[in-house]
């Protein structure tokens, strides 16, 4: 088990943005987690990376618990976070972000003093080649389109190599065809990696939900399964198309 | 290929201030007032460049650096003013004599050494920015409160070094120097070597931080001005980067301020009031933020035309002053650089950050 | 478009305004460089420095200092200048910035090569600049009080050294003329001059029999504002009798006492304030009604009867109302103007004396010289570079004006060195 | 009598900084109807909105409102001419109570008067009444965009622009949110101009749809003859 | 120290002891003073309070029209001490006018006129201020910071070859003199008369932000600048007004402060770093915030003055405010929820 989230709540100025009683995630496994707008899929994700500490609960990665480390310490133990709004260093070019974000000590008096270990110019070269920014790999990243943004930061999340990648709508801003690239390179990262993709896009869930599919609704988890059996679910169709159901309700 | 104009320029500059400068003075073509001028100036600019790492580079206003620079100073003041207390046959410097101070406090002691005091007016500031820098980045004060915070802090101290309790001179600060390691200071061939020797400082200091800027160390800096949250997520120690650029900008300052001592002949906490402060950092909003040379120019030129605008405008230097200031900040926020880089891009001349620049678009 | 054209007009605007502020301000500054560039040739002049800040903190005091020098200097050349010579004064600003002070006297004297530099206000601006007329051998007048121990070569003082102003000022305190006090607050802003001034009317009081406990010292900030509770400190203290207040506060500072101290409702009859920085240049556009009946110690006042004074007083209004100066015909003298004024005076008379510019023959003809100043004839010491002067007690008026109450017995000799057993 | 044309966008390009949202958007709305845009989440109906509100600045194109250019005008002016706006989240000032919330949707009118009752209001919102001195923040959900509502409407817009108004709230709430919308527009012959994701709701109120991907209209049609099965398809899978 | 902060129940900058103990806190040392306010013969208790309460109604006034400016604008007004010494010389102005022009001899009628006059003048200069120069500045609080710097440089030189020299103001006849509360206590009327002003500022100021539909429009625009101009106000207008109320406070406490003070062209420098001190402690842009940093600053100000000597009494309290900001790194009231994290 590589993640084990129990009773997660948190609130923001008195409303529960999160109650989550229990949610799991295997190693090596690609988890999507749809759900509509402000039902906490984000605060989630918050959560697990440190950047929102949750009231109670407990998170437990890789066997250790979580809570109350920095996002430094969280990251440390290997969680990798991508955003929904893209987060690069803008300042820099692509190549300085990769070089960042690439595994290697990284306490001050490192990267002050020492060289850069054997294989880091070729790791983050055929990253670059994988997101096909390789062509861009000197341009400042700040100058760089919304989707070539989101494939950077995919990028540095990897370059990582974190045990868990948590990846916040990936495919949003991206053409069909950028999306599918994007889908296929998750695919493949959850061979490593565990994978959390929140996503609204239909089509891209369908192309990487190999396993299960985690629907979440006003905070709480509304309901796990694969995806055939999520999109037929009646509560599901009610809640992405609006139709009243009074099940909703009794959540 | 594109680095060639930038090269030239660094050689131009130290072609001139190295061998022109000095020579014209052997010659007598350059005064000796001149010299040192420009060797204040360019203490001035080492502290000018530490203001760009913090600020320009990591994005942190801090407002205390005339402080360090201060410390710096005061360190070899003491040194200064020890020996020349020696040298005059008494026990203690003049200012404590007439404060009904009969032995030398405990801190003084140290500063008998010239090696001791050249250490510590480099430790003492990073130490004092190592704990100051501590508290304020632990509890993530950032942008508006570190301004206030460390423009108080300033504040604070200034009134502190004011004081005469604190056995530093008071307001009359630390003066009448008389000798450095046994030369006289006001010969002119010290006031020369004094300012070769800063001149050589300035070198290395430049040769330093750009070394810092453009090692992944800077990259990281750089990295947190743009987007704190992504370094820590990228499982930077961001305390650590953002309290150890403090803490070389406050030796940088420290630095300065121990170079501009024997040159000024004076230290006085006027140097470190909450004015001083800002004046650096316009000193490098001027010459242009997040780029060496730009701090190294803005410093360099803001004394300059605060020297020249104080003889020959002596009533109207201030509004010449603010009006730069305001100019700046509204229509050049790449400073004077970047004025260069303009009007240098629509003549044709390619620099180095240029390619920045276009790439943007 | 639309909006490029706002921005062209604003950077307009702006640069217009600027400038505008900045030839105001030069006004006065250019009319003297006029007046000096008449008929100079090179040959044909003889320059000066004048040393004093008139932008920051300092200004405020120092630019009527400027002025004084400058009229002196418009008297000299209207009369026919020094050794057949033009005076042509060379003004820059050290705007309160003590680095700026010795960076601008270097230039002076090895730059301008300048005859002689008149110019400092505050202590530490002079201890600045002293290194500098050291090394170069130049000439310093310095127009203030200060608190002596120090005596240069290279400085002429022409202010009160502390014999000149404390000492009298104590003992009439305690005389039966004077009321006969027997406790007293020593309050100053915390620099050298109140420092060393305390130190010595402690040093002096306890001589005379004062116990320690009458003696309270203390001090405060540049520019501190708020003397509630030292006034309630004072009050407590007066409660005993017979207590006064030797006040070396500066500034900007004195207003908010005094104004405090009245509004505690302490009074002059109570408890008297003898201040040793407050003079009438500072009383001038102030409402005085609180400061009425307390008491100053200087050499000079504006009410001295003498008829250079009367000359002095007049022309020196005329001067400011000419030359469009703030204030005008309003303006008026005090101790440090009239020594400003004074020093010019007597460099241009030593070097008549000395048939030269030259600063070690100016310096060896000054000693002894004797002049008919405002406060009256005053010399130049034989050895060191004081002038022995009177002293005066005075009483505030409520026009701001001193109304002088003692006089001392001729002229007291200057003393930088103050040395209890020689009183 | 054939309904006039109220407002009309054509080919409308927006972009924030490199990333174009918007690739020539034509749409028109009719007085007295309620015009539908639909579309998955991000293809840029909400930047249209904001593009109408001059809160984004068209690149190219132009917007008309009662045959007047209102393109990239300040949105205070816009705001002014008579189109009321219930963005997304819906924007109560929070610290603002409910009643000042309510009056400040005067500042869309020229002499700061209502025009429409503030018990008109208030009875087509009983809820807000009732709420009507607590702070606009402590509101649920559905009580924030009934009060987003009642703001735009105390000026009396001619044209409303609302989106996704259902998101987050209850079903019940979403009923009568539409029920007072179609109200309005047979009542008062106002026109509104509707953002929503949510079939069902859309359905409910709509007289004429749009189906918006990628910054551009694909379909658009009555609601009588608009195939929502292609539509469904669409949105959600 | 480590070991301190956990024993206090503080980790990691975030206060996670008992919540009750800060009230508890405050009302030990509020019972604490009552107690020895009550036991106080010499009235130096008293004394010192009120010097607090004096000093701080002094900071609010000044802070205030700085709270709003920050709150509304995002702006660092550093000229802001420039407008205090606008209003001061405006008062001296008004003062000039009367005695000399218009031969009013009693002292009162300038200074009432003087109060309304400097707000005006100073409010005046402080909407040139934001059309030239603040207007383009909006949301960027460091770099306004800078070239106010510059505007303030001018401002000061402006003022002294304007009026050149050390002036004061004539204090008014009705405030001279103090209440006698008894033999070692006089209260300066001219002290409680600032006090009383604070107090009518803050309750006018209160009164126009919430019921006044400029003050409702000002909120709409601190608290949500897009939607309020959806709603059909005119942003740019509001920042103009709020300005202009900023500045024109700034004014009135220059206009106050000649009842203590000189007027000088750098007075605005002496309250300058305090006044964002106590902006910032309070919570940036809370008002509520503004007065208790006010108060509490200047109450522990001259508490630790009756104890130690003035300068130390200053570095003790922004050692102690550096102290605080390590619990509250945003203030005394800071924004809650999720916005602020970031």
């Amino acid at each position: 088990m590589l993640l084990e989230v129990n009773e997660l709540a948190v609130s923001f100025g008195g409303v529960q943005a999160l109650n989550l009683q229990h949610f799991q995630l295997e190693d090596r496994e690609l988890r999507v987690i749809i759900g509509p707008n402000g039902a906490g899929k984000s605060t989630f994700m918050d959560i697990l990376c440190g950047k929102t500490k949750p009231d109670t609960g407990s998170i437990v990665f890789n066997g250790k618990p979580t809570r109350g480390l920095t996002e430094v310490q969280i990251a440390e133990m290997g969680i990798g976070r991508k955003f929904q709004k893209p987060s690069v260093f803008p300042g820099l070019s692509v190549y300085e972000n990769m070089l960042l974000a690439t595994r290697m000590k990284k306490d001050v008096f490192t990267s002050l003093f020492s060289r850069m270990p054997a294989g880091v110019q070729e790791k983050i070269e055929a990253m670059a080649e994988r997101v096909g920014l390789t062509s861009a790999l000197h341009k400042q990243a700040g100058a760089l389109s919304h989707g070539q943004k989101q494939w950077l930061e995919i990028a540095i999340v990897v370059l990582q190599d974190p045990r868990l990648l948590l990846i916040d709508e990936p495919a949003a801003g991206m053409s069909d065809r950028e999306a599918e690239k994007t889908g296929e390179l998750l695919l493949e990262l959850s061979k490593q990696h565990g994978v959390i993709v929140i996503e609204h896009d239909m089509h891209f869930v369908k192309q990487i939900a190999t396993k299960l599919v985690s629907v979440l609704v006003n905070g709480k988890l509304l309901m796990e399964g694969p995806f055939e059996e999520v999109k037929n679910d009646q509560r599901v169709i009610d809640c992405y198309l609006g139709r009243v159901n009074a099940q909703l309700e009794k959540l | 290929m594109q680095l060639k104009p930038a090269k030239l320029i660094n050689i131009l500059f130290i072609l001139f201030f190295a061998v022109v400068l000095p020579v014209g003075n052997m010659l007598g073509l350059v005064s000796v007032n001149s010299i040192s001028l420009w060797g204040r100036y360019f203490c001035f600019a080492i502290a000018a460049l530490g203001i760009d790492l913090i600020w320009g580079y990591t994005g942190i206003m801090s407002m205390c650096q005339a402080f360090f620079f201060c410390l710096g100073g005061y360190c070899m003041g003491m040194h200064l003013l020890l020996k020349a207390t020696a040298l005059q046959q008494q026990l203690l410097p003049e200012f404590m004599t007439w404060n009904d101070i009969t032995t030398l406090p405990w801190f003084w002691e140290p500063f008998h050494g010239f090696v001791p005091a050249l250490v510590l007016s480099l430790l003492v500031p990073a130490a004092v920015a190592f704990v100051i820098g501590y508290f304020i980045f632990r509890s993530r004060i950032k942008g508006v409160y570190m301004a206030i915070i460390t423009q108080a802090l300033a504040l604070s101290m200034y009134l502190l070094f004011l004081r005469n309790e604190t056995n530093l001179g008071g307001t009359n600060g630390l003066t009448n120097f008389k000798t450095l390691l046994g030369f006289e200071l006001h010969k002119p061939g010290t006031k020369l070597g004094l300012y070769l020797v800063t001149l050589a400082m300035l070198c290395v200091a430049y040769g330093c931080c750009y070394k810092i800027v453009h090692s992944k160390f800077g990259k990281v800096l750089q990295a947190i001005r743009d987007s704190e949250p992504r370094v820590g997520y990228t499982a930077y120690r961001v305390l650590h980067y953002k309290l150890a650029a403090f803490v070389v900008a406050a030796a940088l300052g420290g630095l300065a301020g121990m170079l501009y001592v024997p040159q000024t002949g004076i230290i006085t906490p006027g140097r470190m009031d909450v004015k001083a402060s800002v004046e650096m950092l316009m000193w490098v909003a001027l010459g242009g933020r997040g780029n060496l040379k730009g701090a190294v120019i803005g410093a360099l030129l803001v004394n300059c035309v605060y020297s020249y605008c104080t003889s020959v405008f002596p009533q109207g230097w201030l509004f010449i002053l603010g009006m730069l200031y305001i100019l700046t900040v509204l229509y050049f926020d790449k400073g004077f650089l970047g004025l260069f880089e303009k009007i240098g891009s629509k003549i044709g001349i390619k620099t180095n950050s240029e390619r920045y620049a276009t790439g943007s678009k | 478009m639309y909006k490029k054209i706002i921005s062209v007009a604003r950077l307009a605007i702006l640069l217009l305004g600027s400038s505008t502020m900045l030839l105001t301000a030069c006004n006065s500054g250019t009319s003297k460089t006029e007046d000096a560039g008449k008929d100079s040739t090179a040959a044909n002049t003889v320059k000066i420095g004048v040393l004093h800040s008139l932008s920051g903190t300092m200004a405020i005091s120092e630019v009527s200092l400027k002025d004084a020098v400058q009229m002196a200097v418009d008297e000299i050349n209207a009369a026919g200048g020094v050794l057949g010579k033009k005076i042509e004064p060379v003004i820059v600003d050290p705007a309160s910035d003590w680095d700026l002070f010795a960076e601008k006297s270097k230039e002076l004297l090895t730059d301008k090569k300048v005859a002689a530099v008149f110019g400092c206000w505050t202590s530490v601006s002079r201890k600045s600049v002293l290194p500098v007329f050291e090394e170069n051998n130049g000439l310093l007048f310095y127009p203030v009080q200060y608190e002596g121990e120090e005596s240069s070569k290279n400085v002429v003082y022409s202010g009160a050294t502390p014999n000149q102003q404390l000492i009298p000022a104590a003992d009439y305190l305690m005389s039966a003329e004077g009321g006969g006090y027997k406790r007293f607050y020593l309050l100053g802003t915390d620099y050298v001059f109140p420092r060393t001034a305390n130190k010595i009317l402690k040093a002096y009081l306890l001589s005379k029999g004062i116990p320690k406990e009458n003696i309270i010292e203390e001090y405060t900030p540049f520019h501190h504002q708020d003397y509630q509770t030292i006034v309630s400190k004072i009050k407590k203290f007066a409660v005993g009798g017979k207590a006064c207040v030797l006040s070396t506060i500066n500034g900007d500072s004195n207003i908010p006492f005094y104004k405090e101290f009245a509004n505690q409702g302490l009074t002059a009859a109570t408890c008297p304030i003898m201040a040793f920085s407050v003079a009438e240049d500072e009383l001038r556009a102030m409402d005085t009604e609180f400061l009425v009946g307390h008491l100053a110690a200087w050499n000079y006042y504006q009410s001295v009867d003498v008829p250079e004074n009367k000359k002095f007083v007049a022309g020196f209004k005329a001067f400011c109302e000419k030359k469009n100066l703030p204030g005008g015909a309003k303006r008026v003298t005090d101790d440090p103007i009239c020594w400003a004024y004074t020093d010019v005076y007597l460099w241009a008379k030593a070097a008549e004396k000395a048939k030269s510019f030259d600063v070690d023959k100016v310096r060896t003809a000054l000693h002894g010289l004797t002049f008919d100043s405002p406060a009256g004839t005053v010399k130049m010491d034989d050895k060191v570079n004081h002038l022995a002067k009177p002293v005066l007690i005075g009483e505030i008026k409520p026009d701001g004006q001193f109304s002088v109450i003692w006089k001392s017995q001729g002229l007291i000799d200057p003393q930088p060195f103050f040395t209890l057993n020689k009183q | 009598m054939e309904p006039t044309t109220l407002l009309t966008a054509s080919n409308i390009i927006t972009a924030y900084d490199q990333s174009t949202i918007l690739w020539g958007v034509n749409l028109s709305v009719l007085q007295g109807t309620v015009t539908t845009v639909m579309g998955r989440n991000g293809v840029g109906k909400t930047t249209l909105l904001k593009t109408i509100m001059g809160l984004q600045k068209a690149r190219e194109g132009q917007v008309t409102f009662k045959g007047e250019h209102i393109t990239n005008l300040a949105p205070y002016k816009i705001a002014r001419a008579g189109i009321g706006y219930v963005p997304q989240g819906r924007e109560i000032i929070p610290k603002l109570t409910v009643q000042e919330n309510l009056q400040l949707g005067l500042e869309a009118t020229p002499d700061y008067k209502p025009r429409m009752a503030e018990e008109e209001i208030y009875t087509l919102f009983p809820i807000l009444k009732e709420f009507r001195r607590r702070a606009g923040g402590n509101l649920s959900g559905g009580q924030q965009q009934q009060l987003a509502i009642a703001r735009t409407l105390i000026s009396g817009p001619a044209l409303l622009l609302l989106d996704e108004p259902t998101e987050g709230l209850q079903p019940s709430i979403a009923i009568e949110i539409g029920d007072i919308l179609r109200q309005l527009v047979t009542t008062k012959g106002m026109a509104v101009l509707l953002v929503e994701q949510k079939i069902d709701f859309a359905k409910h109120v709509t007289d004429y749809f749009y189906f918006m991907e990628r910054g551009k209209m694909v379909k658009e049609g009555n609601a009588a003859t608009f195939d929502f099965n292609e539509l469904q398809e669409h949105i959600a899978v | 120290m480590e070991l301190l902060l956990k024993i206090n129940g503080i980790k990691s900058g975030k206060w996670t002891g008992p919540k009750w103990l800060w009230p508890v806190i405050l009302a030990g040392a509020v019972l604490f003073f009552a107690v020895r306010v009550a036991t106080d013969s010499s009235g130096t208790y008293v004394q010192n309070l009120f010097s607090g309460i004096s000093l701080g109604s002094i900071l609010i006034l000044v802070s205030l029209g700085l709270a709003i400016v920050y709150g509304l604008a995002g702006i660092i007004n550093m000229a802001h001490g420039e407008f205090l010494m606008i209003g001061a010389y405006t008062t001296y102005s008004v003062q000039v006018f009367f005695t000399n022009v218009l031969h009013v001899q009693s002292s009162n009628w300038f200074f009432i006129t003087a109060l309304p006059v400097s707000f005006i003048v100073a409010g005046l200069a402080g909407l040139l201020l934001e059309r030239l120069i603040i207007r383009h500045l909006y949301a960027k609080p460091l770099e306004s910071l800078l070239a106010t710097w510059g505007v303030s440089l001018i401002l000061i030189q402006t003022a002294r070859s304007l009026f050149g020299d050390l002036t004061a103001v004539k204090l008014p006849e009705m405030l001279a003199g103090g209440w006698r509360v008894n033999e070692n206590l006089v209260l300066p009327y001219n002290r409680l008369f600032i006090i009383a002003l604070t107090i009518v500022v803050i309750i006018a100021l209160y009164r126009t932000l919430t019921a006044t539909r400029l003050g409702m429009q000002i909120r709409a625009v601190t608290q949500n600048r897009s939607m309020s101009a959806c709603l059909g106000i005119n942003t740019k207008r509001i920042d103009a007004m709020t300005f202009f109320i900023g500045s024109g406070l700034a004014g009135l406490a220059g206009c106050a402060m000649t009842l203590i003070g000189n007027v000088v062209p750098d007075m605005g420098q002496t309250y300058i770093v305090d006044a964002f001190l106590t902006v910032v402690i309070g919570g940036v842009g809370k008002l509520l915030g503004t007065i208790t940093a006010g108060l509490g600053i200047g109450i522990f100000s001259k508490v630790l003055e009756a104890f130690f000597e003035a300068v130390y009494g200053k570095v003790l309290i922004l050692l102690l405010i550096m102290l605080f900001m390590q619990f509250k790194p945003r203030g005394i009231f800071p924004d809650k929820g999720r916005t602020a994290a970031d």
